[in-house]
């Protein structure tokens, strides 16, 4: 079967990084790759054609190719061109993107959403959302540190003592785990909240301390995903945050409610209260913000504290995030279709999971 | 009392062997470490087959008639022997994983 | 004359040989070294009393026939057992040898018994302490012989712990107890009473010692087995003093005294009392096992891993989740250091899932400064598992779930795991048996490598520090 | 005496920070700060008149005061508008600024540059280039480390394993020690450069690689500074750094020999073939740059390396910056004027070492 | 060499007590920790006053005309007294510091 | 012969008592009380010795007044003095006490020589042990009589090293003792030999118990008084076999065994051979202080600090930038944390120019996990270091230099330091008496609070964490 990746416009990654070509051939698969599709993950076209893949245009590409890959969704018109059978590996965003996804349900090719790849154990080396939600805590961390007008470890020098930046974390799924280790790293003191209690733990293994506001609800079914909460929690939940908010120096939120709007855990009077200079990244931007003025994909500035609200951190990192993606994109790849060729087994968890059309 | 008096100002030396001999056997063992307790159950378990020593003399004072005497000392030299070569061997090689390093 | 200072001396030299012999018995270093020296001390002793005068010698050709038959006999008999058993069954072995060194005992004490039997019915006198000490003799080496062989039928499954069992234990242990004390002190008020009382005694402690043995969990015969052979040391050291002979009675006190201490050490290591050993019996929960289902875990004391660690070449580290949660990456890296200062490679396995984030592992081992250069990931940690002496799995557990390649219905199966049954020994060191994030029980934890540490991580490895640091 | 606080127009620093008013007015001194001043390093007016400060225009600011202190040397039509004995404190980079220096120095004013301060133990509290030079070292490392395409510490995970980081440092003073512990700390594997060899010990105490060249010249007169070194030396350096550099994921150049260009430590060639992807960051920009295609004040990309020629990274970090600024300001005043007033001890080490004019 | 010999076997069991005595004292502190050192030595010096005894004994025995001995002894008990209360009292203090904690 | 029975099982409880007083007294938490039972056992011995059958007792008036005048007196003396002396002068007090004991033996053995010689000149027969045994106690006696007084008078500052001294002591000490060795010999061989010859015997011996000693240095006196105690030891249990006394004999030889142990002990602690300190002499470099021109630093051992912090309240760690260099932080916070186990609170004192960075002891501190908490800067720490009983310097120097504040003439007067001079006491960990950045020497080492304890951060902090911790 011959492999196509795309190039994606708006975004930094590539679908198929060059060291997985080499990996794909041994499995059966060819490659072809539509030229300069890596160039912005700092993978030029020469490196390639030496792991033995051919470059061609787009179109081409769009053509010839059984296996579509793409980092971002291919356009709707160009998904309509494809011919029959024709399978699409991509993030689709399903659960946002329902117009989108219902247009192309109608469409008579195989398109695969990883970023519904189910969170369970044997699933995990293909589960894009995790390695991008790692890359989005690391860097979240680092463009905060980046917008502090100040130090994030304690320094005791000459010149008077440097207190070290205290550092609230809000929702500790993967990408709050690793922003709590990036920022522990860094040497600031770390406080994290998250509604469902078994964080606690995973929040303490990483030497942050646990808020805890009590009563949340949980749903032991929903795959490790968070559910929405009741109006008594919210408000104990609120007032917590806002006084762990005003004495934090950066605070990145990351909370998320898959399909739904995030919940929006900081408000306009906690973000008037805080320190000036300080700093927020919201991490839930796309999905509405876990702050009431959080703006998607902008830098704003409010009574001194700088808001980030940067929905595609990941990309920054277009290296590491590309052969991230790549390697979860092969390891799919490899397990929906075992030594490069077969049919699809539709009773599998992970196929009937990603499927979306 | 009087026989106990008797022996006890009769043997007081001997007591005081006895005594310290306790004290040292604690003394000599009171820091072994866990790994070593096996071994070193095995390793006294040998040593208390002095009872040998009994034996020999025991059949070194039978009377070559007392088959008895003769039979049941046969038997302690061999049960002790036992105890006392095999306790040994057994005990070396339980050890023997300590020759390695170092 | 000078021949019997010669022979004081020698004897004298034995008691140091057992004394020093002792001393380095209980340093791991100087283990062996102690064993050879008792065994000389032993050698010489026996030989000075093949040779040394001896007022009441008969000397006959048949004795010495007999003594060094005897001796050839036992000797290889003992040689042979003690290198053919098994590694796993030296502790039978031991009950076995001490049996016999407790019924050596009885024989000659029967012997001197009889002698004072008819010493006294010919109307000479004994002196009292002796005719005592003989009985004693004969009496602790009487339970130490039966004792040691229930001890032994109970190590090597020939006797049943569940199925061999006696109503009241404690009460027929201590009416036997009462009527063995009852009769000694009876024949010893009246020497002049039958030898068959003798004989009545003798069968009696032989019963206790079965009696005494039988209520005791297998699990705690070590307990016991170091027990008895206090008794036999006993045992040697009341014949020791009807012969008056020095090298018998130190000897055998100090056994006795050593014996005992270690035994009470024994009882320490396990957390309890030697009183619950002996009287708790069934009802003690010290098993060595834990069982979920039909399927048996076995355990591992933190010192018995130590030395297994100490003594190996290569030893790999499995962190995971539970390492997080007791936050023992310091301490882990603290068993590295400790262990590569004696001559051990240590490395750390390092599954891509393991914890609950990417790189959750690294991050860990990162701040305790554990070297990138010892961080395996999966497929060169499979390839040096097969070298390994000891994996220790800290609070890893679906990362080294052998379902995820042996069976096909479990839910992980096809994930790439860590293969630590390649390697000679692991350890897993967690809290208890529940499973981990997956919820599927792990069947290494059955496996016949592995052994459990069970307790917190932290916990765990620190005792294990501090016993590889004793180790020295 | 009274003090004078003046705005930096293209510096985000401040002189005299709120804290530092009241220290000040507790040994004898008056504050006036130029309105705004503060602003852009998060210390509002109204911080300042809670301290006791007055606030006022720039022109009544430099008219009122005895004592002037601003992190940007005034305008030479300012200072010449000062009355007599006036005295200004700021940073004029004497060595560099000689013809500005040379025209102040006909005013009847005294001016004295922080950045003159001797590096002795004692004056080590008044040390500006030390506290400045020690916010741009860990700022660096922040800088590249958001400019790299990929993660800095290692990871293990389900989608691959990423290797840690390499990052090289040349030039191991205050910047680039500060600048070593930060890679650390974000779990790099840290090698660094430096002339001088006594540094080797401390690059090692902060658990970096030294590279050694052989043969440095040393002297031990320059009171901590490096001199100039032998032709034959700086080959074998070159081919060293050029080694090392190839095999960098990040380069941080803190060179700097003080009065002159900085040398040149990374050439084209070396930069042509690192990785793509790479990050350089030259903290000796504003003195020539010791990488040859740095540009000052400017980022570029050059063949996929993305060079960072950012002279006044400090100004970045302006709160803390201003804090230390301050605190080192206010040691000095009070060392200099014990007791809020009295005569200039022209003979002390530290007054002839900063007084220019 | 008959002499000796003679009291040798005259004082066997003697024997035995010095040698496990001196075993003993070995095992007893071979685990000192340094910091005890200085403690552990006054504590043993106090016992090596166990002289007076002897002193007490050779009093008792003493013609009361013999004076050299009267005095040599009562010498002796004022000598071996301070030795054994002036050590204990010293040791004592020194292990002051070791009471406070724990 | 009842009243034998008590005798007898009295004085074999006193010599429990000392064998469990010093078993007790070799482990610190129950060294107390093991002094105690030690004295407890002396007074049951001397109670009993009071009043025991005692066949050739005369038991006159007159002597028991004497023996009790002489216990009165004796044990005010001894009291009195041993709450008197000063903390530091304790060694001096416990060799005086020892020479005491020596005399004592002298005094009873002469009056015992005199007996025998009568008796030898009576014609009466004496064992030849007992006379050898005498002889023996007298001569082991004298010499720690005298050394103990020579080995107090270097203690305390009476005999100074460099004035008083020996030309060829070796040869001297060498031909003193074969002489005293003929002496013996030949009053043994002739017993007859006049009496005058057993007071030259003891008259060298007084002399040779100079001599020995004179040539010792004073850092290793207490070597000495321990070696010297094991003599008194020995004569005491050499006057027990000449009054066939137990409790004398055994007392004296577990003295005697325990006190040549700790002796070669004490000369391990200093990494030397018990021949070295007697021979070495002058030689010897172990002493306990290193000068800088004329001013003398002070050194302690790891495990004095180790006992020294472990029972404070306080203890600050002031780092430097020695501490960066040996890489000490890890350990730090692990001695830390041991001494927190133990109830000490620590915390950790940073200069704000200590190291060679801007923040180089966060940067470390933080890297080995130290908390936030415990950092204190400057004016925190000079507020806690009032309240301070132990500050421990690691590698730090410049930074602690009390000229910064005494000496107008120093080149960093005026600088802020930390105060670690309103400690209670300090002790600086680094490798040599070299200055530090500044290039200044530091008054500090030579302050009489201050000890110095040398070699690398790293392995002394180590050393002192293990010593904390076997203090247990
Ligand atoms: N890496 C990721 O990104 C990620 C994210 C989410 C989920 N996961 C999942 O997490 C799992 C990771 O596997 P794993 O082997 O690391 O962990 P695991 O399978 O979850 O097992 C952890 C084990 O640690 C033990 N434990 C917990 N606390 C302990 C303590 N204080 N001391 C000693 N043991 C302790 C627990 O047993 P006891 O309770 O008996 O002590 C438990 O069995 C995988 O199933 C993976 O899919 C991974
Ligand atoms: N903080 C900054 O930004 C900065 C920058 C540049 C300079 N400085 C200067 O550096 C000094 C800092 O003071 P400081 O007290 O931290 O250090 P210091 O005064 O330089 O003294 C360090 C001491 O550590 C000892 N040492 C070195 N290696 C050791 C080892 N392995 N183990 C044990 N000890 C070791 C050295 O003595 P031995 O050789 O005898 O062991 C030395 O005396 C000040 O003078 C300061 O002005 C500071
Ligand atoms: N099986 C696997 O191996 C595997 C792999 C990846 C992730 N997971 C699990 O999946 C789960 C979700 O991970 P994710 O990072 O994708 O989650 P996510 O991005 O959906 O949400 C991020 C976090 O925000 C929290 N959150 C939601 N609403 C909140 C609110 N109102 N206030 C505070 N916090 C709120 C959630 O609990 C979650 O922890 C995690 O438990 C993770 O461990 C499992
Ligand atoms: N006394 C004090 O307390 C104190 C305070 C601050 C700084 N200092 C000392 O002053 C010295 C200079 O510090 P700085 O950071 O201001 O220095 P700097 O900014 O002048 O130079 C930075 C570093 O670049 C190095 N360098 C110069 N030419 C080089 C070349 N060709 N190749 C490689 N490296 C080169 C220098 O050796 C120096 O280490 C340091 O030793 C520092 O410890 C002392």
């Amino acid at each position: 079967m011959l492999i196509g990746v795309l190039a994606s416009p708006t975004d930094k990654r590539v679908g198929i990084i060059p060291e997985s070509v080499k990996k794909l051939s041994q499995q059966g698969f060819s490659v072809v790759v539509e030229s300069g599709a890596g160039e912005k993950a700092y993978f030029p076209n020469a490196f390639y054609e030496e792991m033995g893949a051919s470059l061609n245009s787009r179109e081409e590409v769009l053509k010839q190719s059984d296996i579509l890959v793409s980092v971002e969704a291919p356009e709707l018109t160009e998904l309509t061109a494809l011919g029959d059978k024709k399978i699409v590996v991509s993030l689709f965003n399903p659960l946002v993107e329902t117009e989108f996804v219902s247009q192309i349900q109608s469409l008579p090719i195989h398109a695969f959403s990883l970023d519904r790849i189910p969170r369970t154990t044997i699933a995990q080396s293909m589960d894009v959302l995790s390695s991008m939600a790692s890359l989005a805590g690391y860097k979240a961390v680092l463009v905060a540190a980046n917008h502090l007008p100040g130090y994030f470890p304690m320094l005791m020098t000459a010149a008077g003592t440097i207190p070290p930046a205290q550092v609230l974390i809000l929702g500790a799924g993967v990408a709050g785990l690793q922003a709590i280790a990036t920022a522990r790293r860094l040497g600031a003191r770390v406080s994290a909240f998250d509604v469902r209690s078994a964080v606690k733990e995973e929040v303490q293994s990483l030497g942050a301390k646990f808020i805890e506001v009590e009563g949340a609800q949980e749903d032991a079914d929903a795959g490790g995903y968070a559910v929405t909460q009741s109006e008594a929690y919210k408000k104990r939940q609120q007032a917590l945050i806002h006084d762990q908010a005003v004495k934090s120096d950066v605070v990145i939120t990351t909370a998320q409610i898959p399909g739904r709007t995030a919940p929006i855990l900081i408000f306009k009077d906690t973000v008037d209260s805080m320190k000036p200079g300080s700093v927020i990244v919201d991490l839930a931007a796309i999905s509405g913000g876990n702050c009431e003025l959080t703006q998607n994909d902008k830098i704003i500035q409010h009574k001194g504290v700088t808001l980030i609200g940067n929905s595609n951190l990941p990309g920054e990192m277009s290296n590491h995030a590309s052969k991230l993606f790549s390697n979860n994109c092969v390891n799919f790849l490899s397990y929906i279709f075992p030594e490069g060729k077969g049919e699809l087994d539709l009773e599998n968890e992970i196929v009937k999971g990603t499927l979306i059309s | 009392m009087e026989p106990i008096i008797t022996f006890i100002s009769e043997n007081l030396v001997m007591i005081y062997v006895v005594v310290l001999a306790v004290f040292l056997g604690y003394e000599l063992i009171s820091n072994v470490p866990t790994v070593l307790h096996t071994p070193l159950m095995s390793g006294a378990n040998a040593i208390s087959g002095v009872v040998i020593i009994g034996a020999i003399i025991l059949l070194r004072q039978a009377d070559p008639s007392d088959f008895l005497a003769l039979g049941l000392g046969f038997a302690g030299i061999v049960l002790g022997t036992i105890n006392v070569v095999g306790g040994h061997a057994v005990t070396d090689r339980m050890l023997e994983m300590f020759k390695k390093k170092k | 004359m000078t021949i019997q200072l010669l022979v004081d001396l020698g004897y004298l030299i034995s008691v140091i040989l057992f004394i020093v012999g002792l001393r380095r018995l209980s340093s791991p270093k100087s283990a062996r070294s102690g064993n050879l020296l008792a065994a000389l001390g032993m050698g010489l002793a026996t030989v000075i009393t093949l040779f040394m005068p001896l007022e009441q010698a008969q000397d006959a050709m048949i004795a010495y026939i007999l003594i060094l038959a005897g001796i050839v006999v036992g000797s290889v008999i003992g040689w042979v057992a003690a290198r053919r058993v098994a590694m796993t069954a030296m502790p039978q072995m031991v009950s076995i040898f001490n049996g016999l060194g407790g019924a050596c005992a009885v024989a000659i004490s029967m012997v001197e018994l009889q002698g004072i039997q008819t010493a006294y019915e010919t109307g000479q006198g004994v002196a009292g302490g002796v005719h005592f000490t003989a009985l004693m003799a004969m009496f602790v080496g009487a339970i130490a012989f039966t004792g040691s062989l229930i001890a032994y039928g109970k190590l090597q499954g020939l006797i049943n712990d569940r199925k061999v069992r006696l109503p009241q234990p404690t009460l027929i242990n201590l009416i036997l107890l009462l009527v063995l004390i009852g009769g000694i002190t009876y024949k010893m008020v009246d020497p002049q009473l039958p030898y068959t009382l003798v004989l009545g005694i003798m069968g009696l402690a032989l019963v206790y010692g079965i009696t005494f043995v039988i209520p005791i969990g297998g699990a705690d015969m070590p307990v016991v087995i170091s027990l008895l052979n206090a008794f036999t040391g006993v045992a040697a050291a009341l014949a020791g003093l009807v012969y008056g002979n020095q090298v018998m009675l130190v000897g055998g006190i100090l056994v006795g005294s050593s014996g005992t201490i270690l035994t009470v050490l024994m009882c320490e290591a396990m957390n309890r009392s030697l009183l619950n050993v002996i009287i708790g019996g069934f009802g003690s929960t010290g098993g060595a096992a834990a069982a979920v289902g039909d399927q048996v875990a076995r355990e591992i004391s933190a010192n018995d891993a130590a030395i297994l660690l100490r003594y190996s070449n290569q030893v790999v580290m499995v962190p995971g989740y539970g390492m997080a949660v007791a936050q023992a990456q310091k301490v882990a890296h603290e068993l590295e250091e400790v262990l590569e200062e004696n001559g051990v490679n240590v490395a750390y396995a390092i599954h891509p899932v393991a914890g609950r984030m990417p790189g959750h592992m690294n991050v860990l081992l990162a701040e305790a400064d554990v070297s990138y250069d010892k961080l395996k990931d999966l497929d060169d940690a499979n390839k040096l598992l097969r070298d390994t002496d000891v994996v220790i799995v800290v609070g890893a557990n679906d990362v080294v779930n052998p379902s995820a390649k042996d069976d096909p219905g479990s839910p992980i199966y096809g994930m790439p795991i860590l293969d630590v049954l390649d390697s000679k020994n692991t350890i897993v060191l967690k809290r208890s048996m529940s499973p981990g994030y997956a919820g599927i029980q792990n069947p290494l934890f059955f496996h016949e490598k592995n052994r459990m540490l069970f307790g917190d991580a932290k916990d765990s490895l620190q005792k294990m520090v501090n016993e590889v640091r004793a180790l020295g």
